[in-house]
């Protein structure tokens, strides 16, 4: 047992604070927001020179890490600055398509000049991974896609699109689900762009009779599922590091705060309620901190033990979750509700990501239907 | 003991909701029930519909236009105002200036000021909050120097809600230096279109600029416009606080936030089934509306101990913090219902432009922003923190 | 809408409390349950003298109350004062003989000099009304009981049994279950007694073969049911009622130890981390007054409100007696944990209240399942 | 990072598996595992086996007969014990005591005391708490009067755990009036049998007399067992504090009640179905667990962080609450998944008399009884408010 970083590991953690400590900030966040853009290239080509990118994928698909505690170092170190710039889609869909072994699209990811998403979120389909009603046809040579895909992170900057489509099967079967690499630019789709409520870009992508070649499909036809949800448990590992992340940054403004703001002549921090209040919040982001290293440290276990951390983790990150954001907003009082103080920012950030592949209910329910009998 | 309303008041509420039916305009119900913004125009026309029925100061004698309502006609309005989804009336000049003016202003501020507010040629805004007095109000800083027949006032006040709609403002100042911060104290009422007056929008975590800075720069203000005497303001402020705080509790409000709730857990699908059918979000709801059962119970009999002569106790602040808890979870939990749907910010879609195309179900647009705008509900008021030590102190007595 | 007592009820909660403020102490109730007695008779006659078994029927059964708000009253009071007396009996077995017009039975029962218990529970049966097992068959014009029941309120303190026994159906039907008279001294009848960890007692009752008569039968055959549920409605009334005076006996106990206990040099209430719970815990004992006052209020309303009333308070009654007997204990420290000090009596007392008749979460299910539509 | 342990330490696993599974009496651990009470033969029996095999002290370094154990180690020895249900062993002399005379006592004490802890001969308790002295144990007032080559020794301890049992007691106590109140304090190693000890159990609501008061009346204590310098007592009892708190979370402890927890749940009914497949009662039982799974890596990444010399922070007082708030709730769950057969006091039962007929499941006797006595667990070795205020502290600064 040893819950030290490598060597590897400490140093980008450090060059990625460094990086982020200089160049972002809660300030040029809100301005580039405010401008309509969804992320700025510049800041996203900088991190990927930085190794950012390659830290998330392994030696065989090109990169230099790969393992869950490569994604936590790196998405905490992005939580804690706020980071709203397109990196969990090259977890999520540039993780299906490594796996996949589509290596080429893999080196374009991995520098920064390639953005892929995973179109796979339906209408009705909620927090369930299985619920897919768009469908794929066979035509031939080709496929014919049809369906409506919905919040699909970043899908308005994304050049390639990994939709998920039905080939058999029920509207909620495991089986009978592929993916398809699809062009965002190609014929029959459509992709509406909105901003989430954490700064974040979302996409509404309708696919009209989308013709794509039989090799577009990513593995064997109907059985994708089982790779959505290995990409999902990555996609939380990095989520739930992000959040703890933003946790201490809302800490951190709030200890600050606690030491400077004075009432009735004496530092608010020395009211002993606010001060146990505080100590229960310490306490839970140790908790947090605790869960990210089980998911991360159980990822490449079989999928009885990993899933079971996945809901149990992100149960937790949503529970201490919504208490960081609401205790730091409370005990700032007004100046906490500003869109101008960063702490607006991550709470919304907090708040959201509960949102995001299952909130506290849907994965402690989770957590005891996969029960170890 | 007897639970059951008096046949007069039941006769009342068929009448309070056959007005409501009536008159309030279907469009303004439909956003207030979705939770979309209202602007200025949209406030104005309630006020007006509810002063030509002659309901808009339910809480005001008659001498001055007011219903004069005992304490269960209050409750059954706010109780059917709400589930019929109108918008909440100003508080600022009917629930808060006009009560201190009735017991402390002058005859000639009583007759100018208080017509105006039911007519709406003015909307008052209150300047209370500044930087650097929040929970502890007493400890500000905006000065007021008597300078012939005027105050001069400098400084600046913050959380000022809707104050860039309102034209004027009643404001504690500090006129005395020389005593304890309390006994210094001044109530002036200041026009804000008055050279030197300055309003900055203060954009919250929601998106919206529902607060605002003001800022005073040599403002001059005619010494008329004193409430009082001078340097007694800080009783009148604390009138205010201890008085004619109906309402607090915002049963009402809750009331019509839990049906909202229920009905969207009926409509929204998680799984396959109605998520109303999903026990641990039913466990959430249910948990809730016990407690608003309770609070509602807790609501009238303070209401009815206070209509019997009864002096306030800690009353209030066990409503404000309880009030406050169950209106926070009831907004929490509708976003939650929301799901992914909850993760957009339509803007278009909550300033209710009939263009946009909304994502997501009915409430899907309000959910997260409502969520974060009631956050304020905590923190304002008298933060639940300083409403802890008032109910504590009042019964160990230190 | 009047949340006054009636010029009676307030007559007699003030000479119950001076009665019990005089008789009744947390060292003579000690002393009494280590002596072995179930209750003290002189206590339990004195308390019959001054009507407060007469408040808890009506004036058709010989009572001059009988209503919610006078079984509230007068619980309120016994629980203040921490009384094991046996009078949730009298509401529950008394209650069920009263409705089917067993007038002499209920005489003796507003005197004091009959205890009647109902003997309804099964070890199966945890908090299901409906779940009996015992059997009642049809031999000419006698009926024979059979079956074992199980946390019988001072069954082996009464001279009559109100027993519950399947006349047909299954396990859990609503249908089919009778109630009958059973002499507790009778043929075939075992009871065993046992003290409760709150000092009141409970007894286990074997029926083997009793034969009675087929006139002991209470109400019709198989439609004793909807009477259960009547008598469990006014007895969780009266128990309700009962918590929210040990709460604030609880309550009166915190704050004058808040007051009075020094650390640090300074009254342990002059700690703000304490005020602030004291707060929370002030408000949710209104809550539980409310709670009561709504039950007792809706007793005499359709089933449908009724029994969400029901729910809705034991629910409520459950958390916050919880809070209320953790957190005083918290505050006191070792003291509050110590058998001689009376709030033991009280934490032990609220926590068992929760085990009675549905918990928290039996309450808050049924809550649901009770929900209008 | 890597969460796995190593082949030696799984190595270690089997081998203390393998002996538990041999050793540790049947009837002993069936006690144990239903919460049944434990008396003065359990405990020395107990003791006396781990004695035989070396473990009794995993602590102490191997000079002084202990095993000298790595925090794995510990770690896993501390798991097996609790999921085996052996008897915990006493803390007062081996990990309380122990330490201070390793680093502070003469060489006499080590010599004389030591080896006695492990053999048996001694039953170490602890005097440190008093009637005024609780969370402010510097506040105490029990005196010790230097006369001649004694102490003189008069005044009163409580909450004395198991000092009916004990002949030896560590005491703090006041041996200087004339300075600060931390600064006068000095640690004392007194024999019970000395004439002027009396002992009063404490019965608590759980109905059993587990802790003590004990009095002082004119006791002498040979100036050879004050430990250390006089007046420095409080330095000893912080080390205490701050030191060799190995298991404060309990993790073991909660494991094993949460297997218990979710057997019982799996065997009683409810509804006509194992309580387990109750949603919210299940739910219960996954919050709790998924939290303990959490803090047990925290304890790990504590325990790991003490081990590579790192100066401990805050962290055990973080531990302290939070393993507290687990243990507390698995035993508030057990006692309810009893439903009504939590009632019942069964005294003949608790204390394993067999020939008492057990009133319903396996558990049901010690549910509510432990359940109130584990309500101590936020009270003592520095109540969760003491360890709050610490914790914040350690990051404010004030």
């Amino acid at each position: 047992m040893d819950f030290n970083l490598t060597e590897e590991q400490n140093m980008l953690r450090d060059t990625l604070g460094r990086f982020l400590g200089d160049r972002y900030s809660h300030k040029s966040r809100q301005k580039l927001i405010a401008s309509g853009e969804a992320y700025d290239q510049e800041i996203f080509s900088g991190l990927a020179g930085l190794g950012v990118l390659g830290a998330l994928f392994d030696a065989d698909h090109g990169g230099f890490g790969g393992a869950g505690f490569d994604l936590s170092v790196v998405f905490e170190e992005l939580g804690r600055a706020g980071v709203i710039e397109p990196f969990l889609p090259a977890v999520l869909a540039g993780g299906l398509i490594a796996e996949a072994g589509r290596t080429n699209v893999v080196d374009e990811i991995i520098a920064g000049t390639h953005v892929a998403a995973l179109a796979h979120g339906e209408p009705g389909s909620r927090y369930d991974l299985s619920h897919v009603e768009s469908s794929a046809v066979l035509d031939g040579a080709e496929i014919i896609l049809t369906g409506r895909k919905t919040h699909v992170l970043n899908g308005a900057q994304a050049q390639t699109l990994v939709v998920s489509a039905r080939e058999s099967g029920e509207v909620r079967d495991e089986e009978g689900i592929s993916l398809f690499l699809v062009f965002a630019g190609g014929e029959g789709v459509t992709v509406v762009n909105h901003v989430n409520v954490d700064g974040t870009s979302g996409a509404t992508v309708t696919l009209e009779s989308v013709r794509v070649s039989v090799s577009a499909r990513l593995g064997a036809a109907g059985a994708a599922f089982s790779s959505l949800e290995t990409a999902v448990a990555r996609c939380l590992t990095a989520l739930c590091a992000e959040a703890l992340g933003a946790m201490e940054a809302a800490k951190a403004l709030t200890i600050e705060y606690l030491k400077d703001r004075k009432q009735f002549g004496i530092p608010i921090g020395k009211f002993q309620a606010l001060q146990h209040r505080m100590a229960d919040m310490l306490i839970e982001i140790e908790q947090a901190r605790s869960a990210v290293i089980n998911l991360a440290g159980n990822l490449d276990q079989p999928r009885a033990i990993r899933e079971r951390h996945v809901s149990a983790t992100k149960n937790l990150i949503g529970r201490v979750g919504a208490m960081v954001a609401e205790e730091c907003t409370q005990m700032h009082g007004g100046i906490g509700m500003t869109h101008e103080y960063a702490l607006s920012h991550f709470s919304r950030r907090l708040t959201m990501i509960d949102h995001m592949f299952g909130d506290v209910d849907y994965h402690l329910e989770r957590f005891i239907a996969l029960r170890v009998r | 003991m007897d639970l059951n309303f008096t046949a007069d008041e039941q006769a009342f509420r068929v009448e309070v909701r056959g007005w409501l039916n009536h008159t309030l305009p279907y469009d303004l119900s439909e956003r207030v029930r979705l939770g979309k913004r209202l602007g200025k125009f949209d406030i104005e026309l309630w006020h007006s519909l509810l002063n030509e029925r002659g309901w808009l100061a339910p809480n005001w004698p008659r001498q001055y236009g007011g219903c004069d309502w005992n304490a269960a006609q209050r409750h059954i309005y706010e109780e059917e105002a709400c589930l019929a989804h109108a918008p909440r009336t100003l508080p600022f000049g009917l629930n808060m200036l006009a009560p201190v003016l009735m017991a402390f202003g002058s005859e000639l501020q009583r007759q100018k000021f208080l017509p105006r507010i039911l007519t709406g040629q003015d909307w008052w805004c209150q300047g209370y909050s500044e930087p650097g007095a929040g929970s502890d109000l007493a400890a500000l800083k905006t000065r007021a120097v008597r300078e012939g027949d005027d105050y001069v006032v400098n400084g600046q006040k913050t959380w000022t809600t809707l104050g860039q709609y309102a034209n004027w403002i009643f404001c504690l100042v500090r006129t005395n230096l020389d005593v304890k911060k309390q006994e210094g104290i001044s109530f002036l009422l200041m026009d804000m279109n008055a050279p030197g007056v300055t309003v900055r929008p203060i954009v919250l975590l929601d998106g919206q600029a529902e607060v605002n800075e003001v800022f005073f720069d040599n403002v001059r203000v005619p010494v008329e416009n004193l409430v009082g005497e001078v340097d007694k303001g800080w009783t009148y402020a604390k009138y205010l606080l201890t008085h004619e705080r109906t309402n607090i509790a915002g049963t009402g409000f809750s009331n019509a936030a839990l049906e909202t709730l229920k009905h969207v857990a009926d409509q929204v699908h998680s799984g396959g089934k109605p998520l109303s059918q999903n026990l641990l979000f039913a466990a959430r709801v249910a948990q809730v509306e016990i407690d608003l059962m309770a609070m509602a119970t807790t609501n009238l009999r303070m209401v009815s101990a206070a209509a019997q002569g009864q002096a306030p106790g800690p009353e209030s602040s066990m409503l404000k913090v309880k009030g406050t808890v169950i209106r926070q979870e009831l907004t929490s939990l509708l976003r939650r219902a929301m799901g992914p749907d909850a993760m957009p910010f339509q803007l278009d879609c909550l300033q209710g432009g009939d263009n946009a195309e909304a994502m997501g179900p009915d409430h899907a647009a309000a959910a997260a922003p409502n969520y974060f705008n009631m956050r304020k509900l905590s923190i304002f008021g008298g933060s639940n923190e300083v409403q802890r030590t008032i109910i504590t102190k009042n019964i160990l007595g230190f």
